[in-house]
């Protein structure tokens, strides 16, 4: 999977918030994004996981050569996460339920990943903040996908679970998960990254 | 007021002891008004969300509508449809007047503007990252609506228990359309209705309260149902 | 079989209706489907061919709706008479005038209040034409319009102490709940004649004449006219048969 | 309809010339269920309130009771309040029947038990973190409850305007209760009740459009304002 | 101010999420609470703060002498912050308004110093993370609160922000704020505290 962004310029009322020429994220990739508050970072990834329009410029999704497109294409994973009203267990499920798909393994192998086993038959909304952060990544993850994009994926996180975290991304993206990371912190996470993207003042500068 | 108990427990035991007549009543008033609320249910839902997800023009001015629809008479949507119905009217030819279909279409136009408010209301207050956290989790549009559906279900369960009480409690378009008619078309309403012209007041009410008894038998079912899957939401 | 037979409030809540449909149903398979509504009412559906007869007490708006075309075949069934009532203590002294004409001065001269149905049905028609006889319409303070049917009407001078001009079968049927008695009767002019008019087929090809027409006339049969003669509430007469 | 187009453009042209029986009728139904609904708005809301966050035993069968109120008809809420202020009722002495306050007292007991209602949805989907925060930065409860009725302002506009639907739309209580009498009590919906009555179809139609009108005005003026100072939700 | 707990214990369903014995705060600590995620820091906090009722025990406020008592006592910041929907220097004005203060000169100070001046009129929920994390605390320092419970409060700030903050913090405890600050990273903030304060397996430990 290939994410080609071209021309894009995102503007709300008078000011441009940035405008990026060419921008290219594939399935190989992992890189970390980072920039000042309010810079755009997450508008940015929204606009790359089709979530938003940008006021101008396109977003392409393409195949690359040989890739299963069973997948699911591009997930985003909100700075501040959505999680279903009914228990971590159905929210870990969702996506697989969406695209008819049962596999009770794979759920179970996802909920004892994220350290949530214990709790698969809480309602959502009573985890704590890093119990949140978790589940959402783990519903995210459970999907395989050919891209993901995660917004401050850490911000709640304890250090076990940061580096659990890691592990896991890490084994994603040997299997050929492309990963965007927006994060202020430098951890254990952002190290794994082979590409640093800077987005400052409203241009975007990949860095070595 | 001793009076009224009197009645009000004749009625009870008249319904208990299984008298045709009254649960014939009952019965023409549960079913038409449930049927119209099921037929009205998904295209209102819909539609408000439609005006709550989607900017268009006129967009504005359909909402100022459909909220002006809720102060209309149920006897004026009646006497529309009775126009449109009556053999002097364009679809005369149906011969749906007098008939509980012909009651049916009445509540079905008396419940949609307020479940089409109500629903959009409800999607107003929900959370803008529903739909976006179920399309990038790969729900289709569908699939990411009635995921929202889930999502602001209490509002909705209230919509349509406001919306029943709504169209079961209507006497207008049931009387002008169904015309009152004894064994087809008497609903609880119109019974009422009659029974007060008679100037029988205590029996009105014992009527009255038949209904609240029924609607109460269903609310308290659905109470319980939701009462055993809701637990009080926090944040931390 | 099925027909469809719009009525007065007056005839369907004494209960009569009832009594009569019982008894047809022992001689004829025909469903009759009543539909009781004010008069005004009841002839604007008999216009629109949405019933197939209607029973009406309002003689000139009667007139009207066979002269457009849109009945035919009238048929004097019963009357019954109209009443004067009013509050107990009887304050305009109606009760010893001589003529409803009279009654009505005292009301207005002494400024009692009135209900006047103000619905445009046969009752309100008749106390208007009365009222028409004292020279103007009336005006006077006390003259409340209710715009409702007569038992509401009666609830309502009842509740005010005012006095009202009813039928006599509504006033049978509610007298026992109000707190008012009867102050005037038997005058010429408050005979109240009850006519079945047929919807006209011609308008309307749908019409089920045929069976309306019989239901008609059997209203106007000697054995229809007998049971209407029968029909009693509290033992007391409620409307005299006329056609035989 | 060619009939109703030309009675009904005689009845705007009559308001709009200031026909002041019309206008008239028109004061009635505004006046009465304005005052009906700015009297019950603040307890119902605070019943509201109370029923979303507090437990307390009886809880759950007030809310089945309420949601079974909103199916009772206008018009047993209108007989029931008719024995009450009857001359022969414990409040006869009050003088109220066939008034306005009589039809302005019925008309809140119709808009109480759905302003509860739907202030009680709005109230269970706002965040439970609206009262945390504003009693943290130091508001007292009284200020926590007009903040968070500030935050479901949106919700709390569709319950009202549905309330004033239902009571301006209504006609049981108010012909029970007010009595439909000329320069009196008579409202838009009485009026529209005499004039069916009367076979005048076309003209109760007329009224129901006047009405329909006049809340149209209303409810645009509404959504002006709503429109001008709202913005949509996102998340990120 | 001096904020004391005794014999606390929090429980959910049949497990006791913790258990404290004793515990105080006053105004001239700064204390860092750390532990992993889901062990109850946040529930804690909104105790001490008055938010949560504990199913045992008892939560006192006592003034210290000489203290100015006008001042909002204890104010906690949710980890997951919920802004007015009304735009950014409403927000901030709120609690100043709940006690009829009318101050524009704190106000504007609080809105340059957490860097939101150029976005006072914008609607609060547009705010990009960082923007409404800042937001939150100016909304609730410009209080000048006797102890303020932060939630995770940099969790999506950049590192200029925290060394804002971090600069704001300190002055307001050299003020006389008590401070007790939840945090999984180890930043400008947490070396700002004097004590350390574990919670761990339903056990508060004291640390150095
Ligand atoms: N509809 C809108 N109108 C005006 N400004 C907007 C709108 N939506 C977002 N913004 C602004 O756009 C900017 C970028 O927001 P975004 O969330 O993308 O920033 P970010 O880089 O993710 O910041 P952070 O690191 O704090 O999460 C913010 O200043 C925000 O206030
Ligand atoms: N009503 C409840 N019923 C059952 N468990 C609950 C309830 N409320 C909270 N919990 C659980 O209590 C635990 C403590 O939550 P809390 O938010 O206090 O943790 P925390 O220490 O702040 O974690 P984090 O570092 O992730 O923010 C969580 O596991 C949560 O799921
Ligand atoms: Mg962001
Ligand atoms: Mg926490």
């Amino acid at each position: 999977m290939r994410l080609e962004l071209n021309n894009i310029c995102q503007r709300y009322g008078e000011e441009d918030l940035f405008v990026i020429d060419q921008l290219q994220l594939i399935s190989t990739d992992a890189v970390h994004l980072h920039g000042p508050n309010g810079v755009g970072k997450s508008t940015l990834m929204k606009i790359m996981a089709g979530l938003q329009k940008p006021t101008s410029g396109e977003v392409r999704r393409m195949p690359m050569a040989g890739e299963n497109m069973r997948r699911q294409a591009v997930i985003y994973l909100h700075q501040n996460t959505y999680l279903f009203d009914t228990d971590v267990r159905s929210n870990v499920e969702y996506g697989l339920r969406m695209r008819r798909e049962k596999n009770t393994k794979k759920v179970d192998k996802a909920l004892a990943w994220a350290g949530l086993g214990h709790l698969e038959y809480r309602q959502a909304h009573l985890l704590s903040g890093g119990e949140r952060q978790r589940l959402a990544l783990a519903r995210a993850l459970v999907l395989d996908p050919a891209l993901v994009l995660l917004d401050e994926p850490t911000s709640n996180l304890d250090i076990g679970s940061v580096a659990r975290i890691e592990e896991m991304l890490q084994d994603l993206h040997r299997r050929g998960t492309g990963i965007l990371l927006a994060c202020h912190q430098d951890n254990a996470l952002t190290k794994l990254c082979n590409q640093h993207w800077l987005l400052a003042a409203g241009k975007l500068t990949v860095q070595a | 007021m001793n009076d009224l108990w009197t009645t009000f427990s004749t009625a009870i035991a008249q319904l208990l002891s299984g008298d045709p007549e009254l649960w014939g009543i009952v019965g023409v008033s549960f079913s038409v008004s449930a049927s119209a609320l099921l037929i009205a249910l998904l295209p209102a839902l819909s539609a408000g969300f439609t005006l709550a997800y989607f900017r268009f023009p006129g967009r504005w001015v359909a909402i100022s509508l459909l909220n002006s629809l809720l102060a209309v008479p149920t006897v004026v949507v009646g006497l529309v449809l009775y126009m449109l119905l009556s053999r002097a009217g364009p679809l005369g030819d149906l011969n749906l007047l007098f008939t509980r279909p012909a009651m049916i279409i009445g509540q079905i136009l008396l419940c949609f503007p307020l479940l089409v408010a109500m629903s959009l209301s409800a999607f107003q207050a929900a959370d803008h990252r529903v739909l976006e956290t179920a399309k990038t989790l790969g729900a289709s549009p569908l699939q990411a609506f009635v995921t929202l559906l889930f999502e602001v279900r209490f509002a909705l369960l209230a919509a349509v228990v406001t919306a029943f009480g709504r169209i079961i409690a209507e006497v207008g378009s049931a009387m002008m359309v169904g015309g009152n008619i004894l064994h087809h078309t008497r609903n609880i309403t119109t019974a009422i209705a009659l029974e007060t012209g008679k100037g029988e007041f205590v029996q009105g009410v014992a009527l009255g309260i038949v209904l609240l008894v029924m609607a109460l038998i269903l609310n308290v079912s659905l109470g319980w149902m939701q009462s055993h899957s809701r637990v009080l939401r926090h944040g931390t | 079989d099925s027909i469809r037979f719009a009525t007065t409030t007056s005839t369907y809540n004494s209960g009569l209706l009832d009594y009569l449909l019982n008894h047809y149903a022992n001689v004829s398979q025909t469903e009759v489907q009543v539909i009781s509504v004010g008069t005004g009412k009841a002839l604007r559906m008999a216009e629109n061919g949405d019933v197939d007869l209607v029973m009406t007490h309002a003689p000139s708006a009667e007139a009207r709706f066979i002269g457009q075309g849109f009945g035919i075949e009238p048929l004097g069934v019963m009357y019954n008479d109209f009443v004067l009532v009013g509050p107990k203590d009887d304050a305009a002294q109606v009760s010893l005038a001589q003529t409803v004409t009279e009654g009505l001065s005292l009301i207005m001269l002494s400024n009692q209040r009135f209900i006047s149905r103000g619905d445009d049905s046969g009752t309100h028609k008749k106390e208007l034409q009365l009222w028409q006889h004292l020279g103007a319409l009336p005006s006077f303070a006390g003259y409340l319009e209710s715009g409702r049917g007569m038992g509401h009407s009666l609830q309502m001078a009842s509740e005010l102490g005012a006095y009202t001009l009813t039928d006599r079968g509504t006033w049978l049927a509610l007298k026992d709940k109000l707190a008012l008695r009867l102050v005037l009767e038997t005058d010429p002019r408050l005979l109240n004649p009850y006519q079945v008019i047929l919807v006209n087929p011609v308008r309307h090809q749908h019409a089920n004449v045929k069976s309306a027409r019989e239901f008609a006339q059997w209203m106007v049969s000697s054995e229809g006219q007998g049971i209407i003669g029968k029909f009693r509430i509290n033992g007391e007469v409620l409307f005299v048969p006329s056609a035989l």
